[in-house]
């Protein structure tokens, strides 16, 4: 009667899935998301092999020939080269610039807020599983970030700071990291109170192998996706800021800039200046922001059966 | 389309009375910059100066090349080096009524000194008058500290008062109680950073303007003035873009003047001390003798611009290669003073000669909000530079920092603008090429401490000597040896330009300012 | 003759969770906004003491407090005021690494078949973690540990490489058994352990309790809202209404005659196969929540014997026969 | 297998629902029939997965896609519901037919008040003004023993308990006085004494309005007690049906036998109880023939193919081909 | 409710302390604002006079005391380049980006609660999935691009619509607003759309979403067994529900829609507060810095009340909560 039952659901049986193989199969599900995750990953490659396939090296001023200024999509240079998307006021080859000012972009994006993830991820982590005092501290930190506007963060601290690749990082990391740090908090309240903490605390586990093993990579999925949403966002306020004169260097233009660029040039009729890394811009975005979607979609457990 | 689809809505009167009375006298102009205060004596900010033009009165007026010419005073003579007598013009009235005499200047220069918590106060106008008598209510003697050539320059910038407002607060300027003056247009409104409405005094003693009714729009974002003007929103706009001067100048709507500007565009440079924080040798360390303080390294540095092509590339026509202060013509400046001519060779063989063959690494720094294509104008020089072997990198960076830092003497190669709101040449040679004395007033703007003493004595002769043709020869000698020292390195004087719907006409000037009595419509 | 020692013994534990006041709400006290600290009763001086080889029901309502006094006994909460004895000694006194040994000997069930595995771990982890952590079992003879666990679950060791998500509801509960087995306890708290399991599942389940306790000789504390379950697999029965116990008794004795109120109100409720087309007669009134729980007797407002004593006085746990205890002013009278 | 003497209120004939999922066709109802009788308590046990749920949901016009009724009538008071148009099956949901749910804590908007809900339930089949509704509701709610209803009505769901939220839930559907109440396990998630309460009320409802019950429930316990007919559900089919006594007492079918001997109470204490092998098998991938045969003690061969409804002996339908006789003795 | 009062007010002062102090720290990093405003040809003295004019000449740390002080009594200093009180340039430049700010979020939600709705109950269809896309969209474009593409479409070539600018303004109660005007309402219409576009994109999701969860639960179900006609489920039971996340997420974003105003007035040319901030960035004009940031955390404590309040109204279960979130 109480024999082993070694008969697992045929169903089951058949696929044994890992949990990764199975949030593959459900994000390949939607073929928006899919076409999202393809246009990503040839900006990607683009971004990271810019300086191998861009024609020129946009941030090389040496390379430039203002002389080569303005030439409409196709033109060629003084010396032969053809300008498949143009130039800008530098001479500068609009597709080389928007493969680098992609790197740039991205670089940007990434960098913050990975930066802030890591920031935010252990401020919530430590909040959350320390709680009183501690928790209390950085919970009202978080608090009064949140109640102020991103953008004015960033204005005033680049405004402090001045420019460059790094200072805007820093700005982006000091606007996003309060967005992890409650996220993760969230989670790990909502995690720290499952069954399986408790059993693992019953099972005389040691807290940071509790915190580490069990509660992080439960807590994960949320981040994840607020990560993607806050890459677009880093990406997306970059250029805002670039726009609006802080932000980069003018010499090593990301998209936000190249777009800010050639905003002047828009109504003289110059429209490839801005509008070919608007385009750029606005595929990665979306692009990051379906697959961003999606995994919201996938990783959610109230939709997952 | 636009009146038809206006005539369909609920505010149907008032859409179609606003629409014809445009077409009779009514002018609305898209400015460029932010107005900050109505008080004529608060702040000497070109776009405040602009507005208080047009309604109160200078005893001199400039014209539009910034040539002195009579205003509220009739004449002006020098009695002897240190005293001036003035004609004030008879039968002159405010717009309140009250006539215009002596006494009203008196009570204007009062003020001058009085208004509180200025940041930049009109006294750098005032601070050479010793005294003032009242002969008669239309004749004045002012006495200067000592022979002082410019004061009637100095007096073109002062906006007469009535003395009824000796006492007013600048509360009582920007609520538009205490604007009384003399000029062509009386205040109506002002809608802080929105728009700026005046009406027509009927009691001007000069010419009539041929609008009732002005509007002035604050429009600082570029594209967006354009669009405007394109839109029909707008009558004129100043500071046209130069990015957009070729798409405008071949719409037949629209109708273009331009003219060349006191405001010059050039490179400063770190002339003075041995090791300049931004010069090194191309690997990054630092040089043991500065090589900005060799002649002949700043003639490589100005050879190898390529004048032209920066203004054709970067400025798109809208500015004239420089090869002194300001443009041929100006008060004091050399005809004998021309662009230095795009030469790569050269400046490869001056930098050899100078011990440089293989070049150095330099940063140029620059605003990047200040002066029309000031970002692009400090790369391209870069990518100018690279060419004869000198690395240049770019930095710039909003006005604020910018200036701040430059101020303390934090950069070595630098761009930056000059305008000569006096319109002549001593202005530039004072503030930024004589040697740096702070308690003179000498050199406050020479962030490269470019000194030399024949410049210096020059100048200090020309700054003495109240006879115009013996002045304006020194101050030629005085640019001469300047700009051949390359005491800064020339770049362009940038072009002011207006755009106006069709049928409205300007006369373009040099000091930036848009006049609204200048306007009018084609005949 | 002295009582034997018991295995695990609780004496006069609290547990309370309180909302505490910040800052604000204190200074809002200042100017009289008259807020106070709310506090829950989960458990309200339980004693409570558990022979060797016994099986001992936990039964009661949503909100009596039984999961808590399990967390309890299991070591995850720890009590506001009381002991907790094993063999005699208190746990709390005993050195870190006896304490930890001991912590070990009491392992926990949990109800939720879902919540209760980490989903981003592996059978294998799951249920060798613990066992490798604490040096149980040496890296060569992990796999047969493994193995041998699993199987006495019945669970086959083949899928030890999967994921929860992998497994029915009936062998998650299997797997939650087996971790527990691994770390080699003597006491289980099973809370609610079948109560999310169909019925047909819940009776293999039911019969896995049932062998493990006799092939390893555990001793259980069996947590159930479902008196059929807990009368089926108890020797004895404790019985709690709102943090406090009720009433102690053998399971036999229980089930033919309880004695407090509440007892015999809950047991004429349960629906029983034998009993058809009844007329339910039920108690009136609703469960009070705990955060303002009755005074006196907390079952007097749906007490049908209530008195005015009832009100007032809470009555204490007594021996009302021999291994009967009951807490009830009733037993006063006779 | 009707024991009353009435015409019956409901007769559900061959239902078929089906759930066209990605994975497959699910067929969560797979030809079901039975009746309901005026005034009776019709008991559908199964455990989960066994369709019992969407049986109900089917018979009120509820099934939500990707699941749709694809076969089968269903006959109330003599009109066919399936055939119906949405409009019309509208009109009858709430007024002739009513159902309450399980998660008594899920089933009220937690955002409107009371009133709102019960005032727009009268009016959804009655154009009265509010205040004949609110009478309405307010009495409904005094019937099934929430005291000073007036106040209750103002209050949100949050306010309630889980028991009072059930019973606002049951006064809700009795609303309109229906003929046929669907009850979906609305007893589960609550305690004992007040799963008694809830009891007590159906029972009494049953009694005196005459209104016909369908009691959704895994607990075979509750149905003792309760129902008169019991409808045994496994995967998606009835496996046998019967009164009350009949099937609880000499089961038929051998899944009715090993799920009354999974009850505790019914056995001998300590015990091990007789459990049925095995687990619920998924409905995407049911094994051809029997669905229990996997489970079965007495499968063979036969039992590869689909075995009908038959009745070995009167008024016991049962899908078996080796009913348990021997047993019903 | 007065202890939540305290509460609110103890953040608030903790964050306007914090944000005063890194401010006026932060723009003595910057730069000098001499620097900027004087004359250049300005000699020592009158730098000299300028500096003491403007109270420069003090270290910092007495400066930041003194505004501290004259921050008690209400006086948030001068303006260094309009002389006038800061406070007040602030507050005759608020309605018009309130104006903007408003107008923006109304037509999120007017637009965004319908589509959003259409989209939850119809997932698969194409117009489900169309307004999905656009919403990601929405959500994509940078305000700026959107702007001035706006500008080019309705003011360039079709010439429906006036590019920049407020337009004619009518006073109400005091206030100067362009929404009482039909000049006024043609000059909002465009830079409303760009600033409401994010919030339509959030609004639609948020809907989405909602409805998507909400037709799932069982008191819909319920209510359609109560034979509610599904017009009646959608326009109250799932519309009451969604307008809960909706309502916190918009009173939260309304601050951010402020802040965000800068770009879309600096494309517009709408003379509001977000120009004049980085005009004010711009010439180190500190006190208007200091007392920009002070009103707009005002305001954010003034929206989180009222978003509380709405909350407690539209979701019962939700007291203005006396004890800790």
């Amino acid at each position: 009667m109480t024999a082993p039952d070694t008969a697992l659901e045929p169903a089951l049986a058949a696929k044994p899935q890992t949990p990764f193989q199975r949030f593959l199969a459900d994000f390949f599900d939607s073929k928006i998301a899919t076409a999202g995750l393809v246009v990503l990953a040839i900006i990607l490659f683009v971004a990271i092999f810019a300086p191998w396939i861009s024609p020129q090296n946009p941030y090389d001023l040496s390379k430039l020939d203002i002389m080569d200024g303005r030439l409409e999509p196709g033109t060629k240079s003084m010396d032969g080269k053809p300008f498949l998307l143009g130039t800008d006021d530098q001479g500068r080859d609009m597709l080389s610039a928007i493969f680098y000012g992609l790197r740039t972009s991205l670089a940007v994006g990434v960098t913050a807020s990975f930066c802030a993830m890591i920031l935010g991820m252990t401020m919530g982590l430590t909040a959350a599983y320390f709680g009183g005092l501690v928790e209390t501290i950085i919970m009202r930190i978080v608090d009064i970030q949140l109640s102020f506007p991103s953008i004015l963060i960033a204005l005033i601290l680049l405004a402090v700071l001045g420019q460059g690749v790094d200072k805007i990082i820093i700005a982006l990391i000091a606007v996003q990291w309060a967005y992890y740090a409650r996220t993760t908090r969230g989670t790990a309240l909502v995690e720290r109170r499952k069954e399986y903490i408790e059993a693992a605390q019953c099972l005389a586990l040691g807290d940071r192998r509790v915190v580490f093993r069990h509660l992080f990579p439960n807590c994960l999925p949320p981040i994840i996706v607020v990560n993607t949403v806050l890459i677009a966002n880093a990406i997306a306020l970059e250029a805002t800021l670039s726009f609006l004169g802080l932000g980069l260097p003018i010499t090593e233009p990301s998209l936000g800039l190249l777009i800010a660029n050639g905003f002047t040039y828009l109504l003289s009729g110059k429209y490839w200046i801005s509008f070919f890394p608007g385009v750029a811009l606005l595929f990665t975005i979306v692009s990051i922001n379906l697959v961003g979607d999606q995994l919201r979609d996938v990783l959610n457990p109230r939709l997952q059966k | 389309m636009k009146r038809i689809f206006a005539a369909t809505g609920a505010g149907l009167a008032a859409a179609v009375f606003l629409a014809s009375a445009v077409a009779a006298a009514e002018i609305t102009i898209g400015l460029g910059a932010d107005v900050t205060s109505m008080d004529p004596h608060y702040h000497t900010l070109s776009p405040n100066n602009n507005i208080a033009t047009h309604v109160f009165g200078t005893l001199i007026d400039q014209d539009e090349m910034q040539k002195l010419k009579p205003g509220l005073a009739e004449s002006w003579r020098i009695i002897d080096d240190s005293t001036w007598e003035f004609k004030l013009r008879r039968g002159v009235k405010f717009h309140d009524g009250s006539d215009f005499t002596a006494d009203d200047v008196v009570a204007t220069l009062a003020r001058v000194p009085a208004v509180p918590n200025s940041p930049a106060a009109f006294t750098i106008y005032t601070k050479s008058i010793a005294g003032v008598s009242v002969v008669d209510p239309h004749t004045m003697i002012v006495k200067t500290a000592g022979p002082y050539p410019l004061l009637p320059t100095d007096l073109s910038n002062i906006f007469i008062i009535s003395q009824k407002q000796a006492k007013a607060a600048t509360e009582d300027f920007n609520a538009g109680k205490a604007m009384n003056g003399t000029g062509p247009f009386k205040f109506a409104s002002w809608a802080r950073g929105d728009r700026i409405n005046l009406v027509r005094n009927d009691g001007y003693w000069g010419p009539k303007p041929a609008w009732d009714k002005v509007t002035f729009k604050l429009i600082t974002n570029d594209p967006s003035r354009v669009a405007a003007l394109l839109a029909g929103d707008l009558n004129a706009i100043e500071i046209v873009p130069t990015a957009d001067m070729a798409k405008l100048k071949t719409n037949k709507d629209i109708n273009i003047f331009r003219v060349v500007s006191n405001r010059i565009i050039f490179f400063h440079l770190d002339t003075d001390r041995d090791v300049s924080p931004f010069v090194t040798d191309k690997q990054g360390k630092p040089l043991d003798r500065n090589p900005l303080k060799d002649l002949r390294v700043r003639k490589a540095l100005s050879k190898a611009l390529n004048r032209p092509g920066i203004v054709d590339r970067v400025m798109e026509g809208e500015a004239i290669p420089a090869g002194q202060l300001l443009p041929d013509g100006f008060y004091g400046t050399s005809p004998n003073l021309k662009p230095e001519a795009y030469d790569v060779e050269g400046a490869r063989k001056l930098l050899a000669e100078a011990g440089y063959p293989q070049g150095f690494a330099i940063t140029i720094h620059g605003p990047n909000n200040r002066y029309v294509n000031d970002e692009k104008i400090v790369q391209a020089a870069a990518q100018m530079f690279a060419r004869i072997g000198v690395d240049a990198k770019v930095e710039t960076m909003p006005s604020n920092v910018f200036f701040t830092r430059a101020n303390k003497l934090e950069f070595s190669f630098m761009l930056v603008g000059w305008g000569s709101g006096t319109g002549e040449v001593s202005s530039p040679l004072r503030s930024l090429l004589a040697t740096f004395d702070a308690a003179r007033g000498m050199g406050t703007a020479n962030r490269g401490r470019y000194s030399n003493k024949q410049m210096d004595a020059l100048l200090d002769q020309a700054l003495a000597t109240v006879d115009d043709a013996k002045r304006e020869k020194l101050l030629q000698q005085a640019s001469e040896v300047a700009i051949n020292n390359l005491g800064i390195i020339p770049l362009h004087y940038q072009v002011n330009s207006w755009a106006t719907r069709k049928g409205v006409m300007y006369v373009p000037r040099t000091d930036e300012n848009t006049l609204a009595l200048e306007f009018k419509p084609r005949s | 003759m002295n009582p034997p020692v018991p295995m695990l013994e609780l004496r006069q534990v609290s547990k309370r969770f309180v909302k505490r006041l910040d800052t604000a709400a204190k200074l809002g006290n200042f100017f009289g906004a008259g807020m106070r600290e709310e506090v829950v009763h989960a458990v309200d001086k339980v004693s409570l003491a558990i022979n060797p080889g016994e099986v001992v029901g936990l039964v009661g309502e949503s909100g009596c407090g039984k999961s808590t006094l399990g967390r309890i006994v299991a070591g995850i909460h720890q009590a506001n005021e009381g002991e907790r004895l094993w063999h005699g000694r208190v746990i709390a006194d005993m050195p870190a690494a006896e304490a930890r040994a001991t912590e070990l000997k009491i392992q926990m069930i949990f109800q939720d078949p879902f919540a209760s595995l980490n989903p981003r771990m592996r059978v294998a982890d799951i249920i060798g973690e613990a066992p490798v952590v604490h040096g149980m079992v040496k890296l060569d003879e992990f796999d047969d540990y493994l193995d041998q666990t699993m199987r006495r679950v019945g669970l086959d060791p083949g899928f030890k490489r999967r994921y929860p998500h992998q497994f029915s509801g009936g062998q998650r509960a299997r797997i939650g058994i087996a971790r527990a087995l691994a770390v080699k306890p003597e006491f289980l708290v099973c809370d609610e352990a079948v109560a999310a399991l169909d019925v047909s599942i819940q009776a293999q389940v039911l019969n896995l309790f049932m062998k493990l306790r006799a092939d390893l000789s555990l001793t259980y504390l069996f947590i159930s809202h479902d008196l059929g379950v807990v009368e089926h697999l108890s020797d004895r029965v404790v019985i709690m209404y709102l943090g406090r116990v009720v009433e102690i008794a053998p399971a036999d004795d229980l089930f033919r005659g309880p004695n407090h109120p509440y007892a015999q109100a809950l047991l004429a409720e349960v629906p029983r196969l034998e009993t058809r087309r009844r007329r339910f007669e039920p108690v009136k009134g609703e469960i009070p929540s705990p955060l303002d729980p009755p005074t006196g007797c907390h079952f007097h407002p749906r007490c049908p014997h209530a008195t005015e004593r009832c009100k007032r006085e809470a009555p204490v746990l007594r021996e009302i026969a021999p291994q009967r205890w009951s807490a009830c002013h009733l037993n006063d009278a006779t | 297998m009707t024991g009353g003497s009435d015409a019956p209120t409901l007769v559900v004939e061959n239902l078929r629902t089906h759930f066209f999922t990605r994975a497959g066709v699910v067929k969560a109802v797979d030809d079901v029939s039975f009746t309901v009788t005026k005034g009776r308590i019709l008991g559908l046990v199964g455990e989960s997965g066994s369709g019992k749920s969407i049986t109900g949901f089917s018979i009120i016009g509820l099934v939500d896609p990707p699941g749709r009724v694809v076969e089968g009538r269903i006959l109330f008071q003599g009109r066919d519901l399936a055939s119906l148009a949405e409009n019309e099956a509208r009109k009858l949901r709430g007024s002739r037919i009513a159902m309450i749910f399980q998660d008594p804590m899920m089933t009220l908007n937690p955002v409107l008040r009371i009133d709102t809900q019960m005032i727009e339930a009268v009016q959804a089949h009655e154009p009265v003004d509010r205040e004949t509704a609110r009478q309405r509701a307010r009495d409904a709610l005094g019937k099934v023993g929430i005291p000073s209803p007036d106040e209750r009505l103002k209050a949100y769901p949050h306010q309630f308990s889980g028991g009072m939220r059930q019973r606002v839930a049951i006064a809700t559907a009795l609303l309109h006085r229906p003929e046929l109440i669907i009850c979906d396990e609305p007893t589960t998630a609550l305690d004992v004494t007040i799963q008694g309460q809830i009891l007590y009320e159906m029972q009494k409802l049953c009694r005196d309005s005459g209104t016909a019950l369908i009691w959704i429930t895994h607990d075979l316990s509750v149905i003792a007690g309760l129902a008169d007919e019991v409808c045994v559900m496994y995967a998606g089919r009835i496996v046998e049906a019967g009164t009350v006594d009949e099937v609880l007492d000499r089961p038929l079918h051998p899944y009715t036998l090993g799920l009354i001997g999974s009850v505790p109470s019914r056995n001998v204490r300590g015990r091990p109880l007789a459990q049925i092998p095995g687990m619920t098998p998924s409905l995407l991938s049911l094994p051809p023939g029997c669905a229990f045969r996997t489970r079965c003690e007495r499968a063979d061969a036969a039992c590869m193919e689909a075995p009908a409804i038959t009745l070995p002996l009167a008024n016991r339908p049962i899908r078996c081909v080796h009913p348990n006789l021997a047993a019903s003795s | 409710m007065p202890v939540y009062f305290i509460r609110r007010m103890m953040q608030s002062v903790l964050v306007l302390f914090v944000m005063s102090l890194l401010v006026f720290v932060g723009v003595f990093a910057i730069g000098n604002p001499i620097d900027i405003l004087i004359s250049p040809e300005a000699d020592q003295h009158e730098i000299e006079r300028a500096t003491r004019a403007l109270g420069l000449d003090k270290p910092l740390w007495e400066q930041y005391g003194l505004f501290v002080v004259n921050a008690l009594k209400g006086d948030l200093g001068r303006s260094f380049v309009f002389n006038i009180p800061a406070i007040d340039l602030i507050l005759q430049r608020m309605p018009a980006t309130m104006e903007l700010a408003i107008t923006a979020t109304f037509m999120g939600v007017l637009l965004g609660i319908p589509l959003g709705m259409w989209a939850g109950l119809r997932p698969e269809s194409f117009s489900g999935k169309l307004i999905m896309s656009g919403s990601i969209l929405g959500f994509s474009l940078p305000t700026f691009w959107v702007g001035l593409m706006l500008i080019m479409i309705f003011a360039v070539f079709l010439g429906w619509l006036p590019s920049t600018g407020r337009g004619q303004t009518r006073e109400f109660l005091g206030v100067h607003l362009s929404i009482l005007t039909w000049d006024g309402l043609r000059h909002l219409a465009m830079p409303a759309f760009n600033l409401a576009l994010f919030k339509l994109s959030l609004v639609i999701r948020l809907a989405r979403a909602g409805t998507r969860e909400a037709i799932l639960q069982d008191y819909v179900k319920f209510a359609r067994a109560k034979g509610v006609s599904s017009r009646r489920i959608i326009g109250v039971h799932v519309f009451k529900n969604i307008m809960i996340p909706i309502v916190t997420v918009l009173g939260l974003e309304l601050g951010s829609t402020i802040a965000f105003a800068v770009v879309t007035e600096t494309v517009f040319a709408w003379p509001g507060m977000g120009k004049l901030i980085i005009d004010s960035i711009n010439l180190l004009d500190r006190p208007v810095i200091v007392a920009y940031l002070m009103v707009i955390v005002f305001m954010f404590i003034f929206i989180n009340l009222v978003v509380d309040l709405l909350y407690s109204v539209l979701d019962p279960r939700v007291r203005i909560s006396e004890s800790k979130g």
